[in-house]
């Protein structure tokens, strides 16, 4: 039998780390405060205790040379997890994530490899000060040769962080920071993986598929359940993988339906929404019975955060978006 | 002989941890010295309040400065009335110098958007979070007022671990090549977060990394505010009024330390001895200035109690007018991304509006 | 009467800095190779000795360097229009750009505010180099706080860049350089503004409605008149500014014709014709015939040059996409 | 006495202009001089025939290297043979020393894909075009093989306009801190296309950039073979073998000058004058080694002339080679994205499949 813990996000994140350090030694994270400090949330707690610091590597205050520093172990053949302290902090080695880990496979016919997994919290909702609650991850989906990959859960976070890890492509891997601790789950102390680029259906239901992920996930569940009692069925549909998207799921779940929300707390023009929107009509325009709706961030600068409240999708405003493609 | 003749790893020092006299004290009044010493005062009361703020519930995530307030005052006092500051998130204490009202400050770490308004007339940028983005901030904004022939300098604040950045690096760099009216001020705590200065970088000091950039490099007691005054007023000298072939920008690097918690989130004790904390505390810069100015008879008991009562109200008033200021309004989020709201983005403020209106504030706001 | 000249975008854009330069004092272009060197695409040509060298400045080789001096500059009153020598080297200024350029304004409730233009050569198709083919105007149109401009001909080359150089808001202005010197256009001599913001119709059609931008306007023109032989009539929108959109001409050119197609060049997903996609579909779901066709570059960086014709859209493909969403 | 303990400003130096000898000549045989001259002839004469081919439209943009053979023959014949370049790209004759072919660097500035690939066994990294964004990949590949305990040395060339960027100064620290096995060679060829070396930075040597990574850094004359292989195999030898307290990287800046231009797309005398080419012509690296050579009775007429016909007939095989490379399927651009190709790029495979397969390939490209 499966020995389990009870864990939240942010320990199963941990957990991750520590059991595919133990699996693989070219497994190394590297990081600003990842070391004796166990990271500013705590995800790599102990991890320096137990690896040392050849492996636990707390780095100066530079993200592009962690990243770039991490392009050049993973093309040596080593699996580095470079962390970013905060989603936000990753725009200083944006050019190395852009023109060198999402392209030295190709550049290179598959000859130079970077598979490297860049670990950042992300998203809002913390009382967090400016420039932390950063949720851009189309970005990073617009930029082929990156997987991005967004979990939800604590069992998912473990799972999808150990496909990341041992994934041959770089994977960008964004912890969604609001819920980190907000809740724990059973999660197999072994090893496992949750395949990277499959979808999963949090909740059934027949009359509209919503579609999100990360921290927006709950709230979705929750304006789900309030809809439930008024007789609408929602289909939620958890895309944990937003790039490359499951396609296949995202069509199948709303063809089921011919009605669909995306949710996310990104801006809303040039967010994923607008992507799967695009998707969708792409391939079951003749299903289609409302216009996909679109439950996002405002097209703003996050917020100093006695504001982030309004600027965040609530359950409210996903319960009015699904009502308004249901009843449209 | 300038004092940025001087070897680096030689910090120009002008009181001794006793607050004996070891350098040239610079040449400044009383009041002068008395208002580096209230203003010492105000920041150490300002930080521990606002530490207990955060601890009950009142007050968001705040970095706190104690330890840090001879340099920041230091510096702050010595620039001219048109001169500028541009911050990191920590330099609360220059910013009050320089005419920052504590309770915008307050309201920043409170989260409130008037926290990132600037006082009129107060030259003082707005805070930076991205760790050493500031630093070509300053340098183009000191290039402007030299391409202006205006007089203004501009001192730039940031940390040991900012110095590990490429924007350091670039915004530095330029500020050597266009030789603009800059002082770049390293506050060396000693720590960026858990990372030790000796895990930022191998160079000895960071006042060496002037040479990287053809320009004056110096090392400062940073605890000791009266030697930090003397550098900094010595760099803005040479900024507004340059010698022939000297360069106009400098690196200061002022060697201090943070007593408290990198932030309020964070808990020092998992990465630092208590011992070294200790060793530091006796470089504090308050009794230090206050032994010297009990010593030259330009403090005693009578006017340390009236600096520490006034700077106690000031701060309570302070506090009480942030807190009693009224919550931003939702519409606030989409005023001021552009400077005419576009159609979408009225859109989205009216979409807002309704779910409020219907739903009523009870629908964003937990308790 | 209006003087005219007969020039080239790229020369239009020359024009554009020159005669906002005599008109403003505070406007001043930074960048590399911009000053003696008149530019690399000789964009700033004879600048530097019209205005010597502190207002056409050389800088030092460092992209963050030139936004953030610009930021400076900006937010002290200056107008400065850096220019990052091709768009694929805007990754290092990337986090200037995000964290600074776009949101100083909302920061501080526009008490700063940083009304630079940043001007980057941008685009495929001119046997290239790697790194200097990118179009990414999606990372900057995701960017609440930044105006993104891309003319497609000289006469808006020159009023656009004037009319974004005096706008209070940032512009990233992204010339297509494979139609730097493809045709020349008259363009007046004195200063205008085109404004910012406006969709422009190339072409008007009864069938279907093109949305595109930039050098892709040109195939898009040419698949129109070949369609049009076979009756097929095609309305062509040239969108000039992709942020923010003109959200009503879009609208109102597909419901004119019910069956829209968008073409980029930039990757198809996360790219802007997904965007355009689903506003359409918000707006004008009812309308709708056929799905929205996206012709686009393809989900894979930028290859060598080799390939690029196969990677870039081609008249032949855009017609075969018109087609599509006509024969829908 | 180490050859990295002199001013900054004294370059390492063995053969004067003329090629007299006026430094320690390293410690090679003769085949090894006399092959450091032939791949400089090889460079050359590979530069002059690239740059005639882009005229002829038979290859795109070309960066040419004449002028700076001695800096990249030389350094990088001083490398051990498990040991690493990690270029920019300009380096086309450091990778020929190292076992790039000369076709395949053909084929890269042809556009063909496979011209990014390297030969099986060759330790060289890919050409890194945004200046600069090696720096960071060579300290961590140097990095990654000190901790798995190799003896491989990373030498990562660069210019002197690179030493501005984030990346030089965030790569170059990171090295410092982890003391790890890196060479940073700076190929100062005094110009950044048209932006001369004054102009990058204030400060007045390169090499002084070290003090700000706590590093060793060193002039040397560039145009100097035998200077090059000199400073290079101390930097080698003490990444591999460190001395107890000398940190294991290097700064090595390599004054030289570029005699062409910038690339095939740029002119320079537009920038600069013909007097200062002719005066570092005066400099060329391969007369100077030449001289030596024969004055030591290495080379005479005959092996030169051998020399000349070698290398051009290896030239002209390769050109033959790479025009004779077979286009690139477009199929191509979906394979290498990723290491499986996902559905949705699939489908634009067939997309585009579908295009060709109606249309014909002349629906793509120009005549
Ligand atoms: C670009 C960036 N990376 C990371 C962070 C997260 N962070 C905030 S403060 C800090 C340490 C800063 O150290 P230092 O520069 O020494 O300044 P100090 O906090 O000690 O005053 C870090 C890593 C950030 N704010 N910005
Ligand atoms: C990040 C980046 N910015 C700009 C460019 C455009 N560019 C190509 S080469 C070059 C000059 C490089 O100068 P230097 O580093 O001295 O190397 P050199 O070409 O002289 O060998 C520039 C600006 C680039 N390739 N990458
Ligand atoms: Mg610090
Ligand atoms: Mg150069």
């Amino acid at each position: 039998m499966t020995e389990t813990q009870n864990l939240t996000l942010v320990q199963a994140v941990r957990d991750g780390l520590y059991t595919e350090m133990r699996e693989d030694d070219d497994v190394l994270v590297l990081g600003q405060d990842v070391g004796k400090n166990g990271g500013v949330f705590r995800a790599t707690e102990g991890l320096f205790d137990e690896f040392g610091g050849d492996r636990v590597v707390d780095t100066p205050l530079a993200e592009s040379g962690i990243v770039g520093c991490a392009v050049g172990m993973a093309a040596m053949g080593l699996r580095p997890v470079p962390e970013i302290q905060f989603s936000g902090f990753m725009y200083p080695g944006f050019d190395q994530i852009v023109s060198h880990v999402a392209r030295f496979r190709a550049r290179t016919r598959g000859q130079f490899t970077v598979p490297l997994t860049l670990r950042a919290p992300y998203g809002g909702g913390i009382r967090a000060p400016e420039h932390h609650s950063e949720s851009k991850e189309a970005l990073y989906a617009h930029e082929a040769g990156l997987k991005v990959v967004i979990p939800s859960t604590p069992h998912d976070a473990k799972g999808l962080l150990a496909a990341s890890i041992r994934d041959p492509d770089p994977v960008v891997f964004l912890e969604p920071k609001l819920i980190y601790r907000a809740f724990r789950e059973q999660v197999p102390e072994e090893p496992y993986t949750v395949p990277i680029g499959e979808a999963v259906t949090r909740r059934e239901g027949d009359d509209v598929a919503v579609f999100t992920y990360g921290a927006m996930t709950r709230p979705t569940l929750e304006a789900a359940e309030t809809l439930a009692e008024e007789g609408i069925d929602c289909a939620v549909v958890d895309l944990r993988t937003v790039s490359p998207l499951d396609r296949e799921a995202i069509v199948e779940a709303f063809e089921a339906t011919g009605r669909a929300v995306v949710v996310h707390e990104a801006p809303k023009t040039g967010g994923l929404a607008g992507e799967i929107t695009a998707l969708i009509q792409e391939e079951s325009l003749l299903y289609q019975e409302a216009p996909v709706g679109r439950v996002t961030g405002f097209d703003v600068p996050y917020p100093l955060y006695a504001l982030e409240d309004y600027y965040l999708p609530t359950a409210a405003r996903i319960e009015d978006g699904i009502r308004e493609a249901v009843e449209f | 002989m300038s004092v940025f003749d001087r070897p680096y790893d030689d910090p120009v020092r002008v009181l001794d941890e006793d607050g004996a006299v070891v350098g040239e004290v610079p040449d400044v009044d009383d009041e002068t010295l008395v208002d580096i010493y209230r203003q010492m005062r105000l920041a150490r009361h300002f930080d521990a309040r606002a530490v207990s703020l955060q601890r009950q519930g009142r007050m968001g995530t705040y970095p706190p400065l104690s330890g840090q307030e001879g340099a920041q005052v230091g510096s702050a006092a010595a620039l001219g009335d048109d001169d500028w500051i541009v911050p990191s998130y920590r330099e609360h204490a220059a910013g009050f110098v320089r005419g920052r009202s504590l309770k915008r400050t307050l309201l920043y770490w409170m989260g409130h958007p008037d926290g990132n308004r600037v006082e009129d007339g107060v030259n003082v940028f707005p805070v930076a979070v991205p760790i050493a983005s500031q630093v070509p901030h300053a340098t183009g904004a000191s290039w402007a007022a030299s391409l202006r022939g205006t007089d203004e300098v501009f001192c730039c604040y940031f940390g040991d671990g900012a110095t590990s950045e490429g924007d350091f690096h670039e915004g530095v760099n330029f500020a050597g090549v266009f030789d603009t009216p800059t002082v770049f001020f390293c506050n060396n705590n000693q720590w960026a977060i858990s990372v030790p200065r000796a895990r930022q970088t191998r160079s000895a000091t960071l006042a060496q990394k002037a040479e990287a950039y053809g320009i004056d490099g110096v090392q400062v007691d940073g605890m000791d505010p009266l030697a930090v005054y003397r550098v900094t007023e010595a760099a803005v000298e040479k900024a507004r009024d340059p010698e022939a072939d000297r360069p106009r920008p400098t690196l200061i690097e002022a060697i201090q330390y943070r007593f408290g918690a990198h932030t309020t989130a964070d808990d020092p004790t998992v990465y630092r001895d208590d011992d070294e904390v200790e060793r530091w505390r006796e470089k504090d810069p308050i009794p230090r200035l206050e032994a010297y100015l009990r010593s030259e008879g330009v403090l005693d008991e009578e006017r340390v109690a009236e600096v520490e009562s006034a700077v106690e109200s000031r701060v309570a008033d302070a506090i009480a007018a942030a807190e009693s200021t009224a919550r931003p309004e939702p519409r606030e989020l989409f005023e001021h991304a552009y400077a005419e709201v576009p159609s979408e983005l009225e859109r989205q403020h009216e979409d807002l509006a309704a779910v409020r209106e219907s739903r009523g504030d009870a629908a964003f706001l937990e308790e």
